[in-house]
């Protein structure tokens, strides 16, 4: 059967032809067709990219055997087993290698295995593996062509298809979309149209082109490209100095991380034999039982240094808030939806490396969950100092990418992806309401300069709304689903050892509540503080809001748990198809832990609730700041009285997140950015005095020093030149006298 | 005798005319002191010559050779005095100091 | 022979010293035509030196070469140039480059003094016998032909250019 | 003991080029005798012919390939003198190229000056073919001499009557020391012939201090002559005051002349010696290379600039001498090396004398500004000037390159490590050196003319011959120097390859 | 039409500039629309030469010297008239013979001043023998000779036609050049007689030039000798490079060389060092090459991070692209220095890319110039808006020259920083990794200067001295013609490194298993 599965590279071909006839053509075509040439071409990606899907699906509903299952093992890590016992190993040690290895299935026969043991990690859990664990090994479809040769070695380009590829096909053809339709009006008239989006068709080709490589190398590229694109689009309005700056630090941070991107690149391809860059060769090496852990260590920290950039971790995520300089659509593709889960991405596809280097599934605590914890707090916190929408929505991105960094960190693969998954609608939602608002307000994100929005943007109002709590978790939006299962991964995870990631992603839960709330609250709530009068926007924002709103509601139930005995066509189904099988670590699938949802329920909740309070009922002219608050405090004693009473804990809290926070952002803003910064003015002193001091100085002055000294020696010599001739002829007798006495008496 | 007796009156008449090229500032005097060194040379080649004419008597190198520098010595001075009419003629001095507008 | 010997040998000093005397009062004296004159006595002295070891035609040749012609053409030129004739304070640099000039000259000596005390010590110069002119003009036409040549072109070029140079125009 | 004179045997085919270029010194003198001040212009045309007819005899002397040996051993033709004579014939002939309209526009003594550079020449071929010290000490008076009186042609001109007196004076100094040396060396091995030298001077195992006195004593009298330092010093400032024609004389063929009778010395005669005169000749080389670029660095006439150039040219050919004694493999490539630069030296240094005469006759002056935006009025013979400074330089692929390579390859294939550190000194040097040579370069393409007067030059047709013939001699051989190497591929001296 | 090629086409390719320069000598010097005709007609049968040798060419057979040419010379000194031209030669050649044309063609309306177009495009054919001839040569002595040739026009080049310093920026390029150069042939003559004899082709055994046959024949050389050897060749090859510290004529030389100058400088000049490096130096004393390597990946590692930081503090936009060569070429020396098929794969593949991409940059340097009269970054601005095309295209060098992946910069770069992992020989892995990781910061550093100054000079409001300045327009015709074959060039091999990678790959890979390391 001709499938898609062999062809996803037109995908990515697709963009890129579009991006080639924009950028040549869509000067002269208008604005119109050059819109109309990128929408059409994002369409066509996502029929593909559905199809796609659907025939992933259909391939993990019908897994090839015999014959088909090795020619596809061969061609999935790069090696090509000759004699038919080679090729039985090969199936054996591969699906071995899975971990999950064959299930209870029909098709093959049960071998009940305990590869997972292998890597001392605890069995699957019992519930996973009845309900809906049948597992079989579903290699990915790998076509490669040869790239390049070097030496003996043939490197190979060529696409990957497995589940995690085909979601984030989707994901990103679903996103680029609506956003390509929104932009047509959000930047209408624009000075650079085409330039636009020549970017956006640009950039949409060079993510498809990154999930669906086949190799670390192929994945480079495609991720330093959506790097470029970003920079060109955070720089868009480059007319003005603070936006072009936005977009060098996006690049440059993203440089100091892609430094440890190609080293970790380097250090795989030689850990695994010096052989391919193929990532199912790479994770397989990491599984097989001779695997050098120390290299896989410091590979995979090296890789998570390109992760740590990418997807704004701590410490480098200073620049994705100055990328909120770029249009609020590409805020809401690129540095919300696709490009920041690129790191995310990075680790879900390498996963067999993290999970051996690191020793998820064994440890209680290591960098990467770590990092992800930790800046899953910290973005929340910061979140709250902040004034611009955009802003405080950059801010949860960075709260989120830890979320899924962390569930990646603990184990729980599925739920990290899951929550990249829809991370990606709400967020972008949110975004893009942002942008509808700012479009309404004559452009300011400031949201001192709003509220009451409710009244004039009813659409934007609501979809905004539902985002807000999805992304606060609540139960049964898509957010809460995730967020939960991340929950339920770190309370689970190995033992019950990452409770500090537990109690990390509890505190989070709250805090995105809160500061979500906080944002809602002043947007849409209040009297209009901004100047004119704002209206609804056109349809062609509104309806891919609403689109991304229902995506927001449903998509949670992708992957509903084991728990609530619905059908197996409905359970786990994200599970079922998008986890690897193939070259992929034991992790575990924790259960649906109901106390768990539901603290976790109440946590959002209270956040919300506490925002309400802090920012709604308390509202003042300009009702933020404390002096404010106590001068109101007798106009609405009784009723703070009554909500303190109640909500006592969460007041303090609130009261001390606020100067937390506020620390926090200084701690940002002057320590950590200052670092950054200060990196660049450091090296920009160092590169004056090097250039100046050294080579100028120094090495230049070497060599014209040497001419001075040749010329004036040339002067003395000359000087000795007299013009007297019997001054030559006492030289003259003089060297007589040197060099035959020496001679006569030496030799 | 000793051949060293006529080596070194040769070495030291040598010497008194490197002495004196090199203390003379009339060019007419370095001149002579030329003729100094030249006749120390024929000295030696003389001496040289008697030397190893005792032992070989068709060896007879040393005069011949002496002859010849006898002869290449009236030329050069010929040469240098005729060098030293002229530059007393262009500059009506003939102190060797004098000479000196090429230099460096 | 022990007679002739000793004869020889004062001769030898004898006439050396008045060499060396009269060279350090050519490259001394103050006067241009006193030099010139000293400068006969080295020569002469010189003459008879080559009479001591019986080679009798250079004598001869040195005699009428330096004393009957470049003696007279040091005149000639002492005389073209206008020279005092008299005591003359400018003919020598100063005493720092006599010390100097007399450094080199001492060095050299020593030099060369090393040299061939180092290679013939107390060696006799051997039995003298006289060398006839006419082996040396055998030699001169045989062996040394050729140079023979040159030289009468080297001096009739020195002889043309010489007069080239020489007169006034 | 025989009184009867047995007639030596001459060989007069051999001698034939000597007696070409005496006989027409012996014409010019008749046609000077019997002509008036008008016909004077037929010297030069005679003197010129004279020295290419002198080119027949070498021609066939070349074909018939024996080696004639005459004079008891005296007197050698052998390919070494053949080509060397052939050089300093064909220098003669550019020089008076050079000569033509310098000397006689200049109202000098015309006759007269083209039987000196005869009378040199002549000095310059018995040099080639001498093997005895009587010989060599004649030859290299006869081509002294009238040098002296050559670069004191100019008799009105006071640095002209310096240069002579300076030259003059020097060049007896150092004869005079050389002469004393010649004695010693006599005395010691009681021969004047160079074969009979060698294997007495190098009977005992370590020389002893009179013949290491002889040696230095004869090799600095060349040492002079070739304008090693510290006995260069006269050099810039002959060349300076002298006629820019005998300049270019005394700066190609004498110094050839000398670096040949050091090669006939050292190889023939001093060669067991070696251990006495390589590192002499080692000293002297590197302080000449070094000196001699120094002071060329801060020069500003361009004469003067190319005599100090010329001296640390010395240098680099001093260089493979150093060396030479380390294997009958070294001596071989040392001889062929130095040959070589002497023949291609030669056409470059020449042809850099070309280009001064040409731009002098416009302005009157050599002085390096003078020397300004000459690109923009000469191209022509910026290009050739060009050339030439980059031959000297060493760059290919004009000719020096070729000269440059020799002496490094004759260095190394010494093989010791002072022969390495000697070429690490050349090529030290070398780049030293074309910081001068580049200046005249950026003077002439890339600054204006001094005084803004860019009027062509008209270059009188016998420099413009001699300039075709150095420039495509110095291009040719820069290419192909297989056409050099062809000449003096069969060179031997004596002494060499025992 | 093969036999052809086969015997005449590498002397055809090397000669037939020459002919067209002679020919232009004999033109008068004012008919310049003559000159430039026939200049730029010589170097497009150059190029067409050239197409032929690479429809030609047996790519599979990348490894043997193919269109061989041997033919005495100077057999004095057994120096031959060999050329031939393998894999890792080709792709240079084909570089020249295109850089060349386009450099005429940029510079059909546009000749710095002082003019004179005739003497202008006769030194550039002159260049293009001289290169041509260098990646062409299989003998030391014609090797060294034409690696000397290009210095000439060079040096005119820069010191005729160029800016303000030019006269100290042509006389300091030559001195080094010089200095090094005369280094190497001191090395070469080393190499020469330490080396054991060969038999010739009339009998007997002689010493050889061959590049061909020295790698055996020096086998014999001792240690000791090998090491000076090398380093005489290293100070030869490194100061063309020119690798840190002898690095500091280049800035001098690009800033004040005229455009094309500079572009044929850094397209191609410099790639004369580090091809002596891959042709000579390595194969021939690959022993000597494993003692020095860590030596150069230290001045190569050195001289990454101190270009980007000298790069960083420039404030002219010609010197900072001059600093950046230096931190380029460290790349190139990385990837040879560690003596894998990798790495010295990943260092031809610089040079070409390195050779495009600055080239480019120079080009647009140079018309920068032409328009503001200045290159002070400070001065600059808002190009983008004023000339977006031409912003654009330094856009998208800038990005090509930071090494983004998916344009060729990327394949310099990245794999000589991945050979550096596992350096081959028995070199230290650990000191190795230490300058991989260095080279990586330099990739940093490279953004951060190429960016910096494409914000400064192409972001942001034209500055009020240019914003209505006549002068200042956008890409013009033959700037286009002579820049998009160079743009589509960086692309494709950024997507394709195999159509560069195939042809060196048969040779690196054969001459790194003939120097006989292990790994």
């Amino acid at each position: 059967m001709p499938t898609l599965l062999d062809k996803v590279w037109i995908i990515p071909a697709v963009m890129a032809a579009s991006f080639l006839l924009i950028l040549f053509l869509g000067k002269r075509l208008g604005t119109k067709a050059t819109a109309g040439i990128g929408i059409a071409a994002v369409s066509l990606c996502l029929v593909f990219s559905v199809i796609t899907a659907g025939q992933w699906i259909n391939r993990v509903n019908h897994p090839p055997t015999g014959e088909a299952l090795a020619s596809d093992i061969r061609q999935a890590n790069g090696l090509t087993p000759q004699t038919p016992e080679e090729i039985e190993s090969e199936i054996n040690s591969a699906t071995k290698d899975s971990g999950e290895t064959v299930g209870a299935g029909d098709a093959q026969p049960s071998s009940e295995s305990q590869a997972a043991t292998e890597s001392g990690a605890a069995t699957t859990s019992e519930g996973g593996h009845s309900s809906e664990g049948s597992h079989e090994t579903v290699p990915p479809v790998v076509r490669t062509v040869t790239w390049f040769e070097i030496g003996p070695i043939h490197f190979e380009a060529g696409t990957l298809v497995d589940g995690l590829t085909a979601m984030m096909l989707v994901t990103v053809s679903i996103i680029s979309l609506l956003v390509h339709i929104y932009s047509t009006e959000y930047l209408r008239g624009d000075v650079r149209y085409t330039h636009y989006y020549a970017f956006l068709s640009l950039f949409t080709a060079s993510m498809l082109f990154y999930v669906m490589s086949s190799n670390t190398l192929q994945m480079l590229v495609g991720w330093e490209l959506v790097g470029l694109c970003s920079f060109g689009l955070i720089g868009h309005w480059w007319e003005d100095k603070k936006n072009s700056d936005a977009a060098l630090k996006a690049f440059l941070t993203n440089r100091v991380g892609d430094m440890g991107l190609i080293i970790g690149v380097t250090i795989t391809f030689f850990a695994a034999g010096a052989t391919s860059f193929n990532v199912l060769h790479i994770n397989e090496y990491a599984l097989s039982p001779g695997a050098n852990t120390t290299l896989l260590l410091v590979g995979a920290l090296c890789l998570f240094g390109g992760v740590t950039s990418k997807s704004g971790q701590f410490p480098l995520h200073t620049w994705l808030p100055d990328a909120m300089a770029g249009p609020t659509p590409v805020s809401a593709l690129i540095h919300a939806a696709t490009m920041v889960v690129a790191g995310v991405y990075l680790i879900a596809r390498l996963y067999a490396v993290f999970f051996e280097g690191l020793g998820i599934g064994s440890s209680s605590l290591h960098y990467v969950a770590f990092i992800g914890g930790f800046t899953t707090i910290m973005g929340g916190a910061l979140a709250f100092a902040q004034t611009d929408l955009k802003k405080v929505l950059a801010y949860s991105t960075i709260s989120q990418l830890g979320y899924m960094v962390m569930a990646l960190g603990v184990g729980a693969w599925t739920a990290g992806v899951f929550h990249l998954f829809t991370h990606a609608f709400f967020k972008a939602c949110l975004f893009l309401g942002a942008g509808s608002v700012s479009h309404a307000c004559h452009h300011t994100f400031d949201m001192r300069e709003m509220g009451g929005l409710r009244k004039h943007m009813k659409s934007t109002h609501i979809t905004f709304l539902i985002a807000t709590l999805a992304l606060a978790g609540i139960a049964p939006l898509a957010g809460f689903w995730s967020k939960d299962e991340i929950l339920a991964g770190a309370q689970q995870g190995q033992e019950h050892a990452y409770t500090l990631m537990l109690v990390f992603g509890l505190i989070t839960a709250f805090m995105t509540a809160a500061y979500m709330g906080r944002a809602y609250w002043m947007t849409f709530w209040g009297e209009y503080r901004g100047h004119g009068t704002p209206h609804e926007s056109p349809k062609v924002i509104t309806i891919p809001l609403w689109i991304l709103a229902i995506c927001a509601v449903l998509f949670g139930f992708l992957n509903l748990p084991a728990f609530f005995n619905a059908p197996s066509w409905a359970t786990t189904r994200f599970e079922h198809f998008v986890e690897p099988t193939f070259a992929f670590p034991a992790v575990e699938h924790p259960e649906f832990t109901p106390w768990l949802a539901v603290v976790s329920t109440i946590l959002a909740v209270a956040g919300l609730a506490a925002a309400y309070l802090y920012y709604e009922r308390n509202k003042g002219p300009h009702g933020l700041t404390q002096r404010n608050r106590l001068a109101k405090g007798g106009y609405t004693f009784l009723e703070n009285k009554y909500y303190l009473d109640t909500l006592y804990t969460d007041i303090i809290a609130a009261d001390t997140k606020g100067p937390l926070a506020r620390a926090a952002y200084w701690f940002n803003q002057n320590v950590l950015d200052g670092i950054i910064d200060g990196a660049s003015a450091v090296t920009k002193k160092v590169s004056g005095v090097v250039y100046h001091g050294v080579d100028q100085m120094v090495v230049d002055g070497v060599v014209n020093g040497t001419g001075l000294v040749s010329e004036e020696s040339g002067q003395f010599l000359r000087r000795m030149q007299t013009g007297k001739v019997q001054q030559y002829a006492a030289i003259l007798f003089a060297g007589v006298v040197v060099l035959a006495g020496v001679l006569v008496f030496v030799v | 005798m000793l051949i060293n007796q006529f080596l070194f009156l040769g070495a030291i008449l040598f010497c008194i005319g490197v002495y004196g090229v090199l203390v003379r500032r009339n060019l007419v005097l370095v001149l002579m002191s030329i003729e100094l060194i030249l006749n120390a040379v024929n000295i030696n080649l003389v001496a040289f010559g008697a030397m190893w004419h005792a032992t070989d008597p068709a060896n007879l190198s040393g005069q011949v050779f002496a002859l010849f520098v006898i002869a290449v010595a009236a030329a050069e001075v010929g040469v240098g005095l005729a060098l030293v009419l002229m530059i007393f003629r262009n500059r009506q001095s003939i102190d060797a100091d004098d000479v000196d507008l090429l230099k460096g | 022979m022990l007679a002739l010997l000793v004869a020889q040998n004062i001769a030898f000093y004898v006439i050396a010293a008045l060499i060396v005397f009269g060279a350090l009062r050519v490259v001394t004296c103050k006067n241009l035509v006193h030099a010139a004159l000293w400068l006969v006595l080295v020569l002469a002295g010189v003459a008879a030196q080559y009479i001591l070891v019986a080679a009798e035609f250079v004598a001869i040749t040195q005699i009428l070469v330096y004393l009957g012609a470049i003696v007279v053409l040091f005149l000639f030129g002492i005389m073209l140039t206008r020279a005092k004739t008299g005591t003359d304070t400018d003919l020598d640099h100063g005493s720092g480059k006599k010390i100097i000039s007399g450094v080199i000259g001492l060095l050299l000596l020593g030099i060369m003094g090393y040299a061939l005390w180092d290679e013939y010590r107390g060696q006799e110069i051997g039995n003298l016998t006289v060398q006839r002119t006419a082996a040396v003009s055998d030699s001169i036409f045989s062996t040394y032909l050729l140079p023979f040549e040159v030289i009468s072109v080297l001096l009739l070029a020195a002889l043309i250019g010489a007069i080239v140079l020489a007169r006034r125009d | 003991m025989t009184f009867a004179w047995d007639a030596p045997s001459v060989d007069f085919h051999a001698l034939a080029p000597e007696i070409i270029v005496a006989a027409t010194l012996v014409i010019l003198l008749l046609v000077d005798a019997f002509t008036g001040e008008d016909q004077r212009w037929a010297s030069s045309s005679i003197a010129g012919i004279g020295l290419l007819v002198a080119l027949i005899p070498i021609a066939s002397l070349a074909y018939d390939g024996t080696t004639r040996i005459m004079f008891g051993g005296g007197y050698v033709v052998d390919n070494y003198a053949l080509v060397l004579k052939a050089l300093f014939l064909l220098s003669g002939y550019v020089v008076v190229l050079l000569s033509t309209n310098y000397i006689a526009e200049g109202d000098y003594w015309e006759g007269e000056y083209y039987q000196m550079i005869l009378a040199s020449v002549l000095g310059m071929m018995v040099m080639a073919s001498a093997r005895d010290l009587v010989s060599i000490f004649v030859a290299l008076e006869l081509l002294s001499i009238p040098a002296y009186m050559m670069a004191a042609w100019r008799k009105r001109d006071l640095k002209s009557d310096e240069a002579g007196l300076k030259y003059y004076l020097m060049g007896v100094f150092a004869s005079a020391v050389m002469l004393y040396g010649m004695s010693v060396i006599y005395g010691y091995t009681g021969s004047t012939l160079l074969a009979d030298i060698a294997p007495k001077i190098g009977a005992l195992a370590t020389s002893t201090p009179l013949v290491t006195l002889g040696i230095v004593f004869v090799v600095i009298g060349f040492a002079f002559k070739v304008s090693a330092v510290p006995f260069h010093t006269w050099a810039p400032d002959t060349y300076e005051g002298a006629p820019t024609p005998v300049t270019a004389f005394l700066a190609v063929a004498s110094k050839a002349a000398g670096f040949v009778a050091l090669l006939t010395l050292l190889f023939v005669g001093f060669w067991p010696r070696h251990d006495v005169w390589e590192p002499l000749i080692w000293v002297l080389s590197a302080a000449t290379m070094f000196v001699g670029n120094f002071i060329a660095l801060r020069q500003t006439n361009v004469i003067r600039m190319l005599a100090y150039s010329g001296i640390a040219q010395a240098g680099y050919m001093l260089a493979p001498l150093a060396v030479a004694g380390a294997s009958p493999e070294a001596a071989s490539q040392a001889l062929h090396s130095i040959v070589i630069y002497l023949v291609i030296y030669a056409a470059m240094n020449l042809g850099a004398f070309a280009v001064v005469l040409a731009v002098a006759r416009k302005t009157r002056s050599a002085e390096s500004d003078s020397f300004g935006g000459l690109f923009s009025y000469a191209p022509g013979l910026t290009v050739c000037m060009s050339i030439f400074l980059f031959s000297l330089a060493g760059i290919p692929p004009a000719a020096g390159w070729f000269a440059k390579l020799g002496i490094f390859q004759a260095l190394a294939s010494a093989g010791t490590t002072s022969g390495y550190v000697l070429a690490v000194i050349v090529a030290l040097n070398s780049v030293i050196a074309f910081a001068y040579y580049g200046r005249l370069m950026r003077i002439m393409w890339m600054e204006d003319a001094p005084d803004g007067d860019v009027s062509p030059i008209r270059v009188p047709w016998s420099i413009t011959a001699a300039l075709v013939l150095t420039v495509g001699v110095t291009l040719v051989w820069g290419v192909l120097p297989g056409l050099v190497t062809h000449f003096t591929d069969p060179i031997t001296l004596l002494a060499v390859g025992r | 039409m093969k036999d052809f090629l086969n015997s005449w086409g590498l002397s055809l390719a090397i000669f037939v500039p020459l002919v067209g320069a002679v020919v232009m000598l004999v033109i008068p010097k004012a008919k310049e629309q003559l000159h430039k005709v026939i200049a730029l007609a010589t170097s497009l049968v150059v190029a067409l030469v050239g197409v032929l040798l690479l429809a030609n060419f047996a790519y599979d057979d990348g490894k043997t010297l193919q269109f061989v040419v041997n033919k005495s010379w100077i057999p004095f000194i057994n120096a031959r008239y060999e050329l031939g031209i393998d894999g890792i030669s080709l792709p240079m050649i084909a570089l020249t013979m295109l850089v060349v044309p386009l450099c005429i063609i940029y510079s059909w309306n546009h000749f710095p001043e002082p003019k004179n177009p005739k003497a202008f495009l006769i030194l550039i054919l002159i260049l293009e023998t001289g290169m041509i001839g260098t990646f062409c040569a299989q003998d030391l002595i014609l090797f060294f000779v034409f690696f000397e040739v290009v210095l000439l026009p060079m040096y005119f080049m820069i010191g005729v036609w160029g800016g303000e310093k030019r006269r100290y920026a042509a006389m300091k390029f030559f001195l080094y050049t010089l200095f090094g150069s005369a280094l190497m042939i001191v090395s070469f003559m080393a190499l020469y007689f330490l080396s054991d004899k060969v038999p010739v082709a009339g009998g007997g055994f002689a010493h050889t030039w061959s590049m061909q046959e020295l790698p055996v024949a020096a086998a014999g050389i001792s240690t000791t000798a090998a090491l000076w050897i090398f380093g005489g060749m290293f100070m030869g090859f490194g100061i063309k490079v020119p690798m840190f510290p002898f690095h500091t004529w280049l800035p001098d030389a690009h800033t004040q060389a005229p455009t094309v100058g500079s572009v044929i400088l850094a397209a191609v000049l410099l790639k004369l060092g580090t091809y002596g490096f891959v042709r000579i130096a390595l194969p021939i004393l690959p022993h000597a090459a494993e003692k020095w390597a860590p030596f150069i990946g230290l001045l190569a590692v050195i001289g990454i991070v101190y270009g980007a930081l000298c790069c960083l503090a420039q404030t002219d936009m010609k010197r900072l692209i001059a600093f950046s060569s230096v931190a380029h070429m460290g790349f190139v020396m990385l990837g040879i220095a560690t003596l894998t098929d990798f790495g010295i794969n990943a260092a031809i593949f610089g040079m070409v890319a390195h050779g495009l991409i600055t080239g480019m940059l120079f080009f647009v340097a140079g018309s920068a110039k032409e328009r503001f009269h200045t290159l002070d970054i400070a001065r600059l601005g808002g190009m983008l808006k004023q000339m977006p095309r031409m912003g654009w295209i330094l856009g998208f060098s800038a990005m090509a020259s930071l090494g983004l992946p998916g344009l060729a910069g990327f394949w310099g770069e990245f794999p000589a920083i991945l050979s550096a992992y596992n350096p081959g020989g028995n070199l230290n892995a650990g000191l190795f990794r230490v300058y991989m990781v260095v080279a990586a910061l330099g990739t940093v550093l490279a953004a951060a200067y190429l960016l910096w100054l494409y914000q400064r000079v192409a972001f942001g409001t034209p500055k009020e001295e240019f914003a209505h300045d006549p002068h200042v327009h956008d890409v013009t015709f033959t700037e286009y013609v002579a820049w998009v074959p160079m743009l589509v060039l960086i692309v494709v091999l950024g997507f394709f490194p195999n159509i560069l990678f195939h042809v060196t790959n048969p040779a690196v890979t054969h001459m790194v298993s003939a120097m006989g390391l292990g790994s």
